[in-house]
């Protein structure tokens, strides 16, 4: 069993082209979506592929030593989502003088070396979002969970959103924004004390898979489902599920799937030569009650 | 009673460590309805040979038998079970734990899975009315002073039904009413059906309790001597392998210290100390090349004092040194003050038990044996190689851990630490705790001939005759206060047990006694 | 100069410890830093004091508690368990895949997650007791493999338990109005730890081992198999916080766990047991676990930026127990 | 028993201790663990025993090895440091007030980050000695303050160095060609920390309060204002792994440095540094250190799947420390 995520013992050394994931993260779902998307592609296209990721979205140094080793298992093509993207400058140059092409995904990299950026906009996501927030709301006080303050993603996330509200919803009000990690139940708890706080929220805001769950279990753990708006980021059974049952008014979804897959398509191209459009958006899509069986939006809807 | 077989018989026993063969060929039997003691030197094997009989140990070779069957106890539980009791050398408690809960442990009697403490509790205090001892069961034995700890040693011990009950140095700790107690205790439990081996290295007291002695030397067996017969020098003899002058106050140390009081600088002076537990205005006066003994019974306070002058408890008082008045916070003031002080509690207060002697011997002189903000350690080994000399410490070398060491030769190394220290003032509270008869005197020697220097020296004992044999002065007290002070050239043994159960004795005496 | 509470006068008469019920009621009454951190909180914000908010702190108690309940039987002995975060989080997985995997019944998943902490405690209890091994090492090296077994279990995926009935009562349910069940499980095992500790073999050799292994030993104690014993007693604290976790998200989230370790010894040591060993009490674990909650849920209803909490409560967990320190000072 | 890294056999005449030459040449050649594991790769992977990747072993060991330094001093006393971790970032975003922010010359600014670990340390010693606070409590305070404080600061959000001449060269510099200055500064700090620890006072006397605390204090040894300075020490390790880590990431990341405590103290205790005190090696620390990062390298380097590797290093660790230990015993 032990060969599972890899494929083979030994990455490179086959005929196969090796693709080495550098991601930001690994045991999200978000993170493993991905992976089943590269692993898809890895399938079609016939390529080794490796995921790793360290385990928070602030562990900017164990990601570079996680570079740095797959940069060190001489790959055909390298795939990086970076946690921040300056500190890595130094070992882009160097795949690029060992010619080793690289593909940014989820985030850019400040660097002229990735051939090509998979990723979602945060912003505009985290932006749609906020549009149905303050549609389902219409006017009145909200708050939001983050998952992380520190890393880029985190901070986009609560950017768009917050941006969004300010400019185009004035009746509406944010009146916390606190940070829980990601983890379930501490972002239940967090939002607990939010909505004691504030006795007429009337919606929050979640702003990835586990906040989100998170926000959802505390309006349900103080019977207050129904007279709240959630809005989650990402998807996951348990936020499919909450939205069937009414709990959760919609949430925002990124393709990462399609993200996964995107990536390693790209660096087979660029392994074989092809010119690549810089960009290669992602994509997202909100998604509620009425469209969640929707095949297009099925589709990205991961467990 | 002599061709029964022997209640307790080892054979031909061996046993040894890294670097020393601890026990050769020793042989050791007990007789039913007999106390024998077993003597030597410190570092002769007396312990270990012990902690074979009770299973902590086994035995490279040799045999032991139990009434005339084989028996080889594969640990101290096992012991237990055959009949055979231990109050060891160091003590083996829980501090955490009360006095009653650690005399049971093991043992705890239960209903429904439910430990009764209750029940332990009344057991405890049964057995402590049956013994004499007055300690409270339910107390933490970290509240108590190693005396106190001694004792739950020996009920412990006696709390099982043995048959043989082995005692190593259990009076070490205690002063002569405990003593008593402990040997009408022994008594009480010697019966034809069982025996005790007592390892002591007080000559007196092995005179008075034993039936017969046994001798190891070097790790060897040396012989066995009836006592009633036996005179105590031959037994210091064997257990030396040469005649020694012991227990008599060598005249020219009297001479030289005698008059030692009166007419030089008082190098300490205490006055009015007392602390919120036990002590009550305390005041004396130490002067120059002086030896003032500390004599009082069991929790008298005299600890306490030492640790109070040391500032390692807090107190009210006056302390000068050289007519200066000193503030000790704790006992870094006071050593740099130039006082220093040997805990009698050598295990706690003593010895870094996992590090070698000469990191032991070195802690408190490191400051000065530095070249550059360096340790030097050549310096170091140097000098605790010549104490290892100079106190004839018994290590295989001097990078031995101190764990390793017996107890006696622990005592030394702490010992040893103080005299590299150079303190003018010394404060040595139990200072030949478990030191064998030659090694004491070789100490009281050392003693007298630094006081004969300059040095002032403080000496708490529980032994009297340590006190008359040393000091130039003794002051003696009771439930924290000073009975009285009396210039040793007129003081008896008589005159002290009078002092020290002086209870509640009013203040005039108090302070008559004090100043003089 | 730090030896003070070590020795007693003579005139202080045995302490009560019989059941430890003055001491310990002494102990609710007096734990400074808990009654102080709530009063503020009281003050400072309209809402902190509330049924709703309380129940709210006491939920978000629950599940660290009882991994803090188990630790303290570790911490007792002198060792350190690093596992009960993430090992707590395998025996999730592991009530997920016996209940929605395989479908077993409710009680024997249940069961099984109790039994997946027994096991991981046991396992610890072993490489402590027999290969000697340091249980700090011991305990972080399972807790790595807990780790990654929960994600190889479940596929890195979570298990939902939306189809197992009634699962999800076990925490959320109110056998007593008002009061969900997680938390009075939590209270019923911290009863059952203040018992186990303080009336059986288990408890009393883990203090025992704590305050002097080796006298333990030569008083004729099975030091190892009572260290296994008490390890495997400590692992089921570990597996009850697992099945509640799950139930309390109805599902079993394989990612979770990692730091929940150093929550739960830092509420048993702001509890007052000591990492040498020797010294514990369950009644101080369980206000330790609720000093944190409290705190970091009084700080939340304050809307106090999180970079903001994080310093506050640094300071007051110093306070807190500096407070105690000085109380328990006077005491003596 | 477990004694040997003090005891020397009786054959084993006047050990050279001096420089602990031969005992410590012994412990490299003998630390069975980090050999075998070595090997292991090198015959598993093609890729493992290779300049460039031992390189990165030696840069991935160097920053948790520079914490490690400082953590062994502490450890040594019988105390425990949690504040390592976001100490260290707190140190890095310090370092990019005074140098990205205020300007301030390079070699004031890498000082200035010196002094704040330094700083962080004297609070640590101040709580643990004046205060009384159990080492655990007052260095987890102080992990949740530096994290915090390092939020704050920094707004945050990373500060870049991109502006700051030569400060990335601090660490990726090669002044030895082919070695990166941060190896060189971890092998660096390991020498002053080694000659430290056995050979000055504050070296000393930290194994002394570790060995004995109570004993330590009656031979006249002023222990807490010793404290003090042994956690200042420390600190400083700590200020210097903060630098490092900037220069290395050209950034000052304020979200990073949670869980390194955990690998420093890990890297410690299988070096054979005791938790409970007294004993410590600064060679162990340095081969502790390798062996973690070592293992995550090679299986990294095999591809073997991320929840696999987990399960693995739990499980070499524990062989890597019980080979220690049985080594060890065979020894005595
Ligand atoms: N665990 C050990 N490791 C190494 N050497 C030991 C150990 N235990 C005892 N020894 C050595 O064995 C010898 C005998 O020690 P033992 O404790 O039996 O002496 P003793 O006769 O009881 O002396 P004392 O009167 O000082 O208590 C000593 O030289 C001691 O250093
Ligand atoms: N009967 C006793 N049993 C146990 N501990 C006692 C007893 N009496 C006094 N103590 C303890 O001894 C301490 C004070 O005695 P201290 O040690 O100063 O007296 P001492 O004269 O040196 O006697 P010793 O050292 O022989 O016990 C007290 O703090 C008390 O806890
Ligand atoms: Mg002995
Ligand atoms: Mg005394």
């Amino acid at each position: 069993a032990c060969g599972s995520g890899g494929g083979g013992s030994e990455p490179g050394a086959g005929d196969k082209p090796y693709v080495a994931l550098v991601s930001k993260g690994f045991q999200h779902q978000f993170w493993q979506a991905v992976k089943q998307g590269a692993d898809d592609a890895a399938a079609e296209l016939d390529v080794e592929v490796t995921f790793e990721g360290p385990e928070t979205e602030t562990e900017v140094e164990k990601q570079l030593t996680m570079l740095q080793t797959a940069l060190d298992k001489n790959p055909d093509a390298l795939g990086y989502a970076a946690l921040d993207s300056e500190a890595s400058i130094p070992m882009m140059t160097d795949a690029e003088s060992r010619g080793i092409p690289v593909i940014a995904f989820d985030s850019g990299v400040e660097s002229e070396v990735p051939v090509t950026t998979v990723s979602t906009d945060n912003l505009a996501a985290s932006a749609e979002a906020a549009k149905h927030m303050a549609e389902l709301v219409g006017s009145g006080k909200i708050a939001i969970v983050g998952h992380d303050q520190t890393s880029q993603t985190g901070q986009q996330r609560v950017e768009g959103f917050t941006q969004y509200i300010e400019e185009n919803a004035p009746d509406v009000e944010i009146v916390d924004t606190q940070f829980a990690g990601g983890d379930h139940l501490k972002s239940a708890d967090a939002a607990k004390a939010i909505m004691q706080a504030h006795p007429d929220l009337k919606g929050i805001y979640g702003t990835n898979e586990g906040s989100a769950i998170g926000v959802v279990k505390a309006v349900q753990e103080s019977g207050k489902a129904g007279k709240l708006t959630v809005i989650g980021f990402d998807s996951g059974k348990a936020q499919t599920d909450a939205i069937r049952d009414g709990l959760m008014a919609g949430a925002i979804t990124q393709d990462p799937i399609k993200m996964g897959y995107e990536t390693v398509k790209a660096a087979v191209a660029a392994i074989e030569g092809e010119e690549l459009e810089p960009v290669v958006d992602s994509g997202f899509y909100w998604y509620d009650e009425t469209n969640i069986d929707d095949e297009e939006i099925a589709a990205v809807l991961y467990e | 009673m002599s061709d029964s077989p022997a209640l307790l018989r080892a054979t031909g026993i061996s046993k040894s460590f890294p670097g020393v063969r601890a026990l050769d060929d020793v042989h050791l039997d007990l007789r039913h309805g007999e106390v024998l003691a077993l003597v030597g030197e410190n570092g002769a094997g007396k312990s270990t040979l012990l902690k074979l009989l009770s299973g902590i140990y086994r035995p490279e070779e040799g045999t032991m038998e139990l009434d005339g069957s084989p028996m080889s106890p594969t640990g101290p539980r096992q012991a237990n079970e055959l009949g055979i009791s231990v109050i060891h050398q160091e003590f083996h408690l829980m501090p955490d734990l009360t006095v009653a809960q650690n005399i049971f442990i093991g043992r705890e009697p239960r209903r429904a899975g439910l430990i009764r403490d209750d029940e332990l509790e009344r057991r405890a205090a049964a057995l402590f009315e049956r013994l004499g001892i007055p300690l409270d069961p339910r107390q933490p034995v970290s509240h108590l002073s190693v005396a106190g700890q001694q004792m739950v040693e020996i009920a412990k011990a006696l709390s099982f039904d043995a048959r043989v009950l082995i005692m190593d140095e259990p009076t070490a700790a205690l002063t002569e009413t405990e003593v008593a107690t402990l040997f009408r205790i022994v008594r009480d439990f010697v019966s034809p059906r069982t025996g005790v081996i007592y390892v002591s290295h007080r000559m007196d007291e092995v005179k008075e309790i034993s039936d017969r002695i046994t001798v190891l030397r070097d790790g060897r067996y040396v012989d066995t001597l009836p006592t009633a017969s036996t005179a105590t020098r031959e037994v210091i003899a064997a257990m030396v392998g040469r005649q020694l002058e012991t227990g008599v106050r060598p005249d020219a140390a009297a001479a030289g210290s005698a008059s030692g009081a009166d007419g030089r600088e008082v190098v300490l002076s205490v006055s009015g100390l007392s602390t919120r537990k036990l002590l009550k205005a305390v005041s004396f006066e130490l002067h120059r090349g002086e030896i003032l003994g500390f004599a009082g019974l069991m929790g008298a306070g005299r600890t306490e004092v030492a640790r109070a002058i040391i500032g390692a408890d807090r107190s009210t008082g006056v302390v000068e040194v050289n007519g200066r008045r000193v503030t000790v916070r704790n006992p870094a003031d006071a050593v740099r003050n130039g006082i220093g002080y040997l805990s009698e509690d050598r295990k706690r207060y003593g010895l870094l038990l996992d590090q070698d002697v000469v990191r032991n011997v070195m802690l408190s002189s490191l400051p000065g044996m530095t070249r550059g903000g360096f340790v030097r350690d050549t310096e170091g080994r140097r000098v605790a190689a010549e104490m290892v000399d100079r106190l004839a410490i018994r290590t295989p070398s001097v990078t031995q851990t101190a764990k390793n060491l017996s107890g006696g030769n622990q005592q030394k190394v702490v010992l040893a630490k103080w005299l590299v220290r150079d303190c003018d003032v010394l404060i040595v509270d139990e200072p030949t705790r478990g030191i064998d008869v030659g090694a004491k005197d070789e100490i009281y020697g050392l003693l007298t001939s630094l006081a004969a220097q300059g040095k002032s020296i403080i000496v708490i004992s529980s032994e009297l005759p340590e006190v008359l044999r040393l000091a130039d002065r003794i002051v003696v007290m009771c439930e924290g206060r000073v009975t009285g002070t009396l210039a040793n050239a007129d003081a008896t043994q008589h005159d002290i047990m009078e002092l020290a159960t002086r209870f509640g004795a009013d203040r005039s005496l108090v302070t008559t006694g004090g100043a003089e | 100069m730090t030896t003070t509470s070590t020795t007693t006068g003579p005139a202080k008469k045995g302490p009560a410890t019989r059941f430890g019920s003055r001491q310990q009621l002494q102990q609710i009454l007096a734990f400074a830093g808990l009654v102080v951190i709530f009063a503020f909180f009281s003050f400072a914000s309209p809402y902190f004091l509330d049924w709703a908010n309380v129940k709210g702190i006491l939920l978000a108690t629950a599940v660290t508690g009882i991994m803090a309940l188990g630790a303290t039987f570790v911490i007792a002995t002198g060792g350190i368990d690093l596992s009960v975060g993430t090992g707590m989080t395998l025996c999730s997985v592991m009530t997920g895949v016996f209940l929605a995997n395989l479908g077993l019944p409710l009680v024997v998943g249940v069961l099984g997650g109790l039994a997946i902490g027994a096991l991981i405690g046991l396992l610890n209890g072993l490489n402590v007791s027999y290969l000697r091994l340091p249980p700090f090492i011991a305990t972080l090296a399972m807790m790595m493999v807990a780790q990654g077994l929960s994600l190889v279990i479940s596929g890195t995926k979570p298990i939902y338990f939306s189809d197992v009935g009634g699962f999800d009562q076990l925490a959320a349910g109110e056998l007593i109005p008002g009061l969900p069940n997680a938390v009075l499980i939590f209270f019923a095992a911290a009863a059952i730890a203040g018992v186990t500790l303080s009336k059986t073999l288990t408890g009393r050799y883990a203090l025992s081992i704590g305050s002097n292994e080796e006298a333990t030993a030569i008083s004729g104690v099975d030091v190892r198999r009572w260290k296994v014993v008490i390890y495997t007693v400590a692992g089921l604290f570990t597996g009850l916080a697992g099945v509640v976790m799950a139930s309390r998200l109805n599902s079993a989230q394989p990612g979770l766990g990692l730091g929940y370790e150093l929550e739960a010894i830092a509420a048993v040591v702001i509890g007052g047991t000591s990492l040498r060993g020797g010294k514990a009490t369950i009644l101080g674990t369980v206000i330790g676990a609720l000093i944190m909650a409290t705190l970091t849920n009084g700080l939340r209803i304050m809307s106090i930026p999180q970079e903001w909490q994080k310093v506050a409560v640094g300071i007051v967990i110093v306070l807190a127990v500096y407070a105690d320190i000085l109380r328990r000072g006077k005491e003596a």
